[in-house]
């Protein structure tokens, strides 16, 4: 049983730190600019695409990974001079509209570059099986999304934590004006942090499209959950990402494996069986309207 | 003097670490103009917020009409009698001056389901329209009925904040700096419409020129930092050594 | 005055629209309506079987009974209401005389009345809702796959035949996967335990876990298209597959889920009533076109698309191309006077087939591909449980 | 007295009577021309209107941006097929019941909801909508993921709605009668109290109104009339699927409101009716047609920032005098 | 004396509202200016307009701002910071989410490499207060002290000019009293510096010149000596 939770546990976490990447960026984008980017999953799908061709084309995972992160840096780069950065005084509705507009341009850009069937990515073959972990084993290339995962979540940290551009993001994010004031070109510092965002986002997409599956529409559903994370965390602010990204991740992963089994202890198994999935994917949900009712502004809000 | 109208009994407020109000117990008579100075950030406007609902105090009570109204929500404080009026210019810019007063009639008209009303046309309601229109009169707003309330001079914009205040029809009035920004001779048709209101309602004045306090103010309570330093007629006030330090003229620090 | 504008606008696109519906029903050619998951995580499926349909329409020269065929391809995206509008769009404005192509069961049984309302007759290539082969059998709906529970009844008699006695199943939690557990323990007589996942789940990591606490003999399960895949990749990376001997039914093991893993797949036992290694004049040739034409082997998807064709031309050619008259073509359709790739099946009373059931297990071909290999006839002319609840007229 | 918009009334009323009138022919000219197929197209349409219009009517008039409506929307679906199940198909009984359904969950949502602004609100709606649409499809009783299928459409007297015109002018009806009501809901007191509440909040509150109250209701509105959107929307296909309760659903109801116009009473319906018809059109020419509907929504964005409804009404309206100035 | 910042005829509008008719406005190094009126008669809008924040630039209907010998017209606030003019808003302004010590390295910066440029420990010794509240956040301190992080941080970027918007607002006196001390010990260091405040004795001992706004003009200018002399301009103007 402790070996389950355990293990459970790394799921949740290797689940919760690829979330991470993608809120991260989110968070800032909406944080400093108060913007909804609905078009921050297509930049995880690109970047899956992008990692499937260059893995390809490279022979090498780690170099093809590194070349999708940076060319979906470009392109993020690119997209924020080109379309976003016109949005940011525009209201929530304009945004949403015209971001929306970007998933539909993005999904079928995508479908004509690659077409309609889904992109093989695997992962390499060194890590294609299990390790042995102390009495269980576990999949050696999950192990390595949660080593990934960790160390961009410490760097991360550490950049907006202890350097000075992650001071102006952070002052960015809480008076945008007095940032400005203080000599910091935010306008450009934004096209550095969203160019960031969409890095971190193609790392997300080639670390889990080896896992998952890299298809048109992937970064929907999964663009949801980083909302979910970024509000329970507080619109803005890393810590608040990171704290949330890792609750979603752990309350899915031990709702999905604990939830049946819980409700099968005392309810006729039909009836488990049918409320358990629902109620683990409902869970995350009940999670965020929960915060918001006592903490209308998440966990760490970022403005003050 | 009669039975306080306003009574307000050891209210605190703190933001975080920041006191904004430690203690205050202050209360305004039926009748009277009572006005509050000190110098900015003193909580006045933090005072004006908690009688009118804005905020809730963290610790204190606030009686009104000898009913405790301290948890009162905002709206229910209007309905007790309370209104009152933004330092910072507050009417709806984009409906017409006679619009935005009709909405103040409208919303007196307590009985409930009065504004829950979804098929009549409110623009052929005579009462509520003659009545906003008396209102916008009695502040001098006469014959700008139609003008977008956005597009009306500064000056007028305070008329008419006052004019929505009024029609509410309160025992009470809560004025946060109603001259703020005003010119001399709009600050003297306030001033003069104050002390023609002050036989009917009760006033609660934040002001800076101190030349219209002293000219309308019945009593004059002294804020600094928070703390209630004072409360006296106008001469004690102006005779107060620590009012003169704390807030009058700084002259000997 | 916008007003006006908005009815101008209206009225504008419309004009627009209305001449491209514009396309009389002809009785020179035989029109079908394709209408198939064609992208999204099931794209896959719907494709084998689009591409087998119109590898059989070639073979046939562009002709269905002789008549020019036009085949008018459509996307449900794998969503009920899509299909719906879409079906709405072949039945009423295309005047289809045939429709085909549906993956999904929850699709076809939403797509169904349509087409049966609108007395079109329902080919389907792979859906195989139990509904329409019991209580609700329609002389418009013909089955030329399988009943849903058919694959994983064979499944199951194997598994109980090799005496597994601890196996857990898991299936999506939709009504394709509850049929497929109820199939499997019809014949399977064992401990079992049930794992349902979310529908188009993609990441295992929660249920895998649990597999290995429960620590079966034998793990079956059914997950269609792109879940399968990622099942089966994480069921090996977790390392399960040293313990615990995995079970499919065809669909979940066939080649597109194997060009997809493949070699970790090597080993897998499954259920099919066909295999492209099927010994017969027909399936040669489709298996051998099929791989020139495409550059990969076929799956059952595309065998059975393959045989729609077929059936649709030899209705076709039996009624001399008069499809008007329905009774005709019912009757003609039943008869089913063509030669099937996966050897000879007929239709029950129900209009779904009575055929033969294989095992078959991935190992490497004399090319050294990994594929499918017909091991051993499971069933011998199987109809499934429902048709006796079927009161067809 | 009053907005610009209402002396234009007679005006409007005569051209919103013009094309209730043109739309109440078009499917007997549709017939004429044999194209029946268009008759159900354009009452599908009509739904999607409906749909729009009452999600307008809590985004454009109480202010509110909600990313849940498809709850409500679904609710009223899944009422008229949980009830068809049962046996009930009257429409005088299914469809009321339906509405009430949606404003039920509405004003439960609503109450929840409401306590948050801003981002906080758009997610916590979404969120609300995200339990309702999981808890559908994992209900087998329900139908799951297959969603519910009607035996056939609703009974409405001696009506045959299962004729695909008498059907669409029920629909029609329906919207007339919405945006009649919604006319009427915006000129009245309630209406005034809206918009006033839209502009500035807490001076409403500082003016006597409980603006909670008035909000919530607001959103029950919009939300029962989504239920009765839902209700026709089963009865069209035939089905109540969860796609109607997914996020996508309130996604594109949101997307056709801010296309059409936020806050302007044809909004929706311009909204829905450039939607579903660029979705045709475009659809017969291009395989990649959301691509060009993604960069016909990026020129409304930048070119009719607030819609289609408002930016034809500047360029058609020659009054432009007392145009609110934007501050 | 060559002046260091030069406002002509600057005229500005919120939207459709003008606020500032022409004001003029000219500062030499080294000097202290003020800028006195009541509530709302443009004080801080200028002050904005010089810091290039909104309504500027796009709400600069007429006039020049000329700071250092260049134009500023429509750079950005960030480029106008850098160029050396640095502002201690109105309400201080501290961000909240910085703990003190970020909030003053975070801008430091010696573009014009004086020879002794404001660091950290300058900035403790002037305010020892900040020293012993370092780790602390921004929104955990008193208001007096968030006033001397304001100047703190204004001073790490070693500006030319320094710009205090109604610092002493909402202050005790004693704490009124220290940062009156600190702005005239920054004088004697030879800082450049513009005022805006309204306690007139202490502001001309503390200025060299100072300047009335009266609804959006300026209506009087003159040394501190003038204005000491005339107090019915005190009493016009400034309602003292």
């Amino acid at each position: 049983m402790t070996q389950l939770i355990l293990e459970q546990a790394l799921n949740g976490l290797q689940f919760g730190l690829m979330l991470f990447l993608l809120a991260a960026g989110l968070t800032l984008v909406f944080g400093i600019m108060d913007m909804i980017n609905l078009a921050h999953g297509s930049l995880y799908m690109v970047g899956a695409y992008l990692a499937a061709a260059a893995v390809a084309a490279s022979g090498s995972f780690v170099v093809g990974v590194l070349l999708a992160v940076a060319g979906t840096a470009v392109l993020g780069a690119l997209l924020e001079m080109t379309v976003l950065r016109r949005l940011y005084t525009r209201d929530h509705l304009s945004q949403v509209l015209a971001t929306f507009a970007l998933i539909l341009i993005a999904n079928e850009a995508v479908r004509m570059v690659w077409g309609d069937q889904p992109a093989l990515l695997n992962p390499p073959d060194a890590l294609s099986g299990p390790v042995e972990l102390g009495g269980f084993s576990y999949p050696a290339f999950r192990l390595l999304i949660i080593a990934v995962g960790t160390v961009v979540a410490l760097l991360l940290y550490w950049v907006v934590a202890c350097t000075r551009v992650g001071m102006w993001v952070r002052a960015g994010a809480s008076n945008r004006e007095m940032t400005e004031a203080l000599g910091i070109n935010v306008k450009r510092l934004f096209t550095l942090v969203f160019a960031a965002g969409a890095g971190l986002c193609a790392l997300a997409g080639a670390m889990l499209g080896p896992l998952l599956a890299v298809q048109v529409g992937m970064g929907e559903s999964i663009l949801i959950l980083a909302f979910v994370v970024i509000v329970i965390g507080g619109i803005g602010s890393i810590r608040g990402a990171l704290v949330g990204s890792l609750l979603v991740g752990v309350v899915d992963t031990l709702g999905r494996a604990l939830l049946p089994w819980l409700l099968r202890s005392f309810l006729p198994g039909e009836v488990a069986a049918n409320l358990g999935p629902a109620l683990a994917a409902i869970l995350i949900y009940l999670l965020m309207a929960a915060v918001l009712f006592w903490r209308p502004a998440g966990l760490f809000p970022a403005r003050g | 003097m009669s039975e306080p109208l306003l009574n307000i009994v050891g209210v605190s407020r703190h933001f975080g670490g920041v006191h904004a109000l430690s203690d205050v117990t202050l209360d305004v008579v039926a009748g009277e103009v009572h006005a509050l100075i000190g110098p900015n950030g003193a909580g006045k406007t933090t005072l004006i917020h908690q009688i009118s609902g804005a905020q809730m105090p963290d610790a204190g009570r606030i009686e009104f009409s000898g009913a405790d109204i301290t948890r009162l929500s905002m709206h229910a404080r209007v309905a007790a009698g309370v209104a009152r009026s933004w330092q910072i210019t507050n009417i709806f810019g984009r409906l017409s001056a006679l619009d935005n007063v009709a909405l103040a009639v409208q919303g007196r008209q307590r009985d409930w389901g009065s504004s829950f009303r979804f098929w009549a046309p409110v623009d052929a309601e005579q009462p509520i329209i003659d009545e906003a229109a008396a209102w916008l009169a009695e502040v001098g707003l006469a014959g700008r009925e139609s003008t977008l309330a956005g597009s009306l001079a500064h000056g007028e914009q305070r008329q008419l904040e006052l004019a929505l205040a009024l029609a509410t029809k309160p025992q009470l009035l809560l004025l946060d700096e109603p001259m703020a920004g005003m010119g001399p001779e709009e600050s003297e048709r306030v001033v003069e419409l104050i002390e023609h209101l002050g036989r009917r309602v009760s006033i609660l004045l934040v002001e800076h020129d101190m030349d219209a306090v002293f000219r309308l103010a019945d009593r004059i309570s002294v804020l600094v930092s928070g703390r209630l330093v004072f409360t006296g007629i106008p001469d004690e006030v102006r005779a107060h050594p620590e009012v003169r330090r704390a807030y009058l003229g700084d002259v000997d620090a | 005055m916008r007003l006006a504008a908005v009815v101008s606008a209206v009225a504008a696109t419309l004009a627009v629209s209305l001449p491209l519906g514009t396309s009389a029903h002809a009785a020179d050619k035989v029109k079908v309506g394709f209408l198939s998951t064609l992208s999204g995580p099931g794209a896959g499926l719907g494709v084998d079987i689009r591409d087998g349909f119109q590898l059989g329409v070639k073979h046939l020269n562009g002709k269905l009974g002789n008549l020019p065929a036009e085949v008018l391809v459509a996307d449900d995206q794998q969503k009920p209401d899509v299909a719906k509008q879409e079906a709405e769009k072949l039945l009423k404005r295309e005047k289809v005389d045939f429709m085909t192509g549906i993956v999904f069961s929850n699709l076809m049984l939403a797509v169904g009345p349509q087409a049966f309302d609108a007395k079109t007759y329902y080919i389907s290539a792979n859906a195989g809702p139990s509904q329409y082969a019991g209580e609700q059998c329609n002389p418009f709906f013909f089955n030329v796959a399988w009943q849903n529970d058919n694959l994983h009844e064979a499944m199951g008699k194997y598994v109980q035949d090799k005496g597994f006695r601890n196996v857990v199943i898991v299936t999506p939690n939709y009504p394709g996967g509850k049929d497929a557990v109820s199939g499997f323990k019809r014949f399977y007589q064992g401990k079992s335990e049930e794992v349902y996942t979310k529908l188009g789940q993609l990441d295992y990591a929660a249920e895998l876990a649990q597999i290995r606490a429960t620590k079966p003999d034998a793990l079956f399960f059914f997950l269609p298209g792109g879940m399968g895949i990622n099942f089966v990749k994480q069921f090996v990376a977790a390392g399960l597959s040293r313990d615990i001997q995995l079970f499919a039914p065809g669909f979940s093991a066939d080649e597109d889920v194997i060009k997809a893993v493949g070699a970790p797949m090597l080993g897998m036992f499954n259920s099919s009533h066909w295999a492209h290694d099927f010994n017969n004049p027909e399936n040669k040739r489709f298996v051998a076109d099929f791989e020139k034409e495409y550059g990969r082997l076929p799956s059952l998807y595309a065998s059975q698309g393959y045989d729609a064709a077929m059936l649709i031309d030899a209705a076709v050619r039996d009624v001399k191309g008069k499809l008007d008259d329905k009774e005709v073509l019912r009757k003609a359709l039943e008869a089913k006077r063509f030669k099937s790739v996966r050897g000879d099946f007929k239709f029950n009373n129900n209009h779904y087939p009575v055929q033969n059931y294989v095992l078959r297990v991935i190992s490497k071909d004399v090319q050294g591909r990994v594929t499918n290999k017909t091991m051993s006839t499971t069933f011998s002319n199987h109809a499934d449980a429902y048709a006796n609840q079927c009161k067809m007229k | 007295m009053g907005g610009a918009l209402y002396r234009q009334s007679a005006q409007r009323r005569w051209a919103a009577l013009a094309l209730l009138a043109g739309l109440t022919v078009l499917p007997l000219l549709l017939q004429a021309v044999g194209h029946e197929f268009y008759v159900s197209f354009v009452s599908r349409l009509l739904i999607f209107a409906l749909a729009a219009t009452s999600l307008n009517f809590v985004v454009g008039f109480g202010g509110m941006i909600a990313f849940g409506h498809a709850a409500f929307f679904g609710a009223g679906a899944y009422t008229v097929a949980i009830l068809m199940e049962n046996g009930i198909s009257s429409a005088l009984v299914a469809w009321p019941l339906a509405i009430a359904v949606a404003a039920l969950l509405a004003l439960g949502i609503g109450l929840v909801s409401l306590r948050t602004r801003g981002v906080y609100f758009i997610m916590i709606t979404l969120a609300f909508a995200q339990m309702i649409y999981y808890l559908f499809i994992s209900l087998k009783a329900w139908g799951g993921d297959d969603g519910l299928s009607l035996a056939s459409r609703s009974t409405l007297g001696s009506l045959p709605l299962s004729n695909d015109a008498v059907f669409y002018w029920v629909v029609l009806a329906c919207l007339a009668a919405t945006l009649l009501l919604l006319d009427r809901i915006t000129h009245a007191r309630f209406g005034r109290v809206l918009q006033a509440i839209r502009e500035n909040e807490s001076r409403m509150e500082a003016l006597g109104y409980p603006v909670h109250s008035y909000k919530l209701l607001c959103f029950v509105i919009g939300g029962a009339l989504a239920g009765l959107a839902g209700a026709l929307i089963a009865n069209h296909g035939q089905l109540a699927s969860p796609s109607l309760l997914q996020w996508t659903q309130s996604g594109t109801l949101l997307v056709m409101v801010i296309v059409g116009g936020v806050g302007a009473l044809y909004g929706g319906v311009v909204g829905a009716a450039t939607l579903l018809l660029l979705e045709e059109v475009l659809s017969h020419f291009t395989h990649h047609w959301h691509a060009a509907l993604g960069l016909a929504l990026l020129f409304v964005v930048f070119r009719a920032p607030h819609g289609i409804a408002p930016w034809f009404h500047r360029r058609f309206s020659r009054s432009k005098k007392n145009e609110a100035p934007r501050e | 004396m060559k002046s260091l910042l030069e406002i002509t005829g600057l005229e500005v509008a919120y939207g459709q509202s003008q606020v500032l008719f022409g004001v003029n406005l000219s500062l030499a190094e080294g000097q202290v200016a003020t800028l006195l009126g009541r509530n709302g008669m443009g004080k801080s809008t200028t002050l904005r307009s010089l810091c290039g924040l909104s309504p500027a630039p796009a709400g600069i209907l007429a006039g020049n701002i000329r700071f250092g010998g260049e134009t500023l017209g429509n750079w950005t606030p960030d480029r106008i910071a850098r160029a050396g003019i640095a502002l201690v808003p109105e309400g201080r302004q501290i961000f909240p989410n910085l703990n003190v010590r970020e909030n003053l390295v975070a801008f430091a910066a010696n573009r014009r490499a004086v020879a002794q440029p404001w660091t950290l420990e300058r900035v403790f010794s002037l305010f020892p207060r900040l020293a012993e509240r370092q780790a602390n956040m921004g929104n955990q301190l008193s208001g007096g002290e968030q006033q001397m992080l304001a100047i703190g941080r204004a001073l790490m970027t070693n500006p030319r000019l320094l710009i205090l918007d109604e610092a002493t607002e909402g202050l005790a006196p004693l704490v009124r009293e220290e940062i009156w001390q600190c702005l005239a010990r920054l004088r004697e260091a030879g800082q450049t510096i513009l005022v805006v405040d309204k306690y007139v004795e202490r502001l001309i001992r503390l200025a060299d010149q100072h300047t009335i706004i009266e609804r959006g003009r300026v209506v009087w200018s003159g040394s501190s000596a003038e204005l000491d002399a005339d107090h019915g301009v005190w009493h016009r103007y400034l309602g003292v």
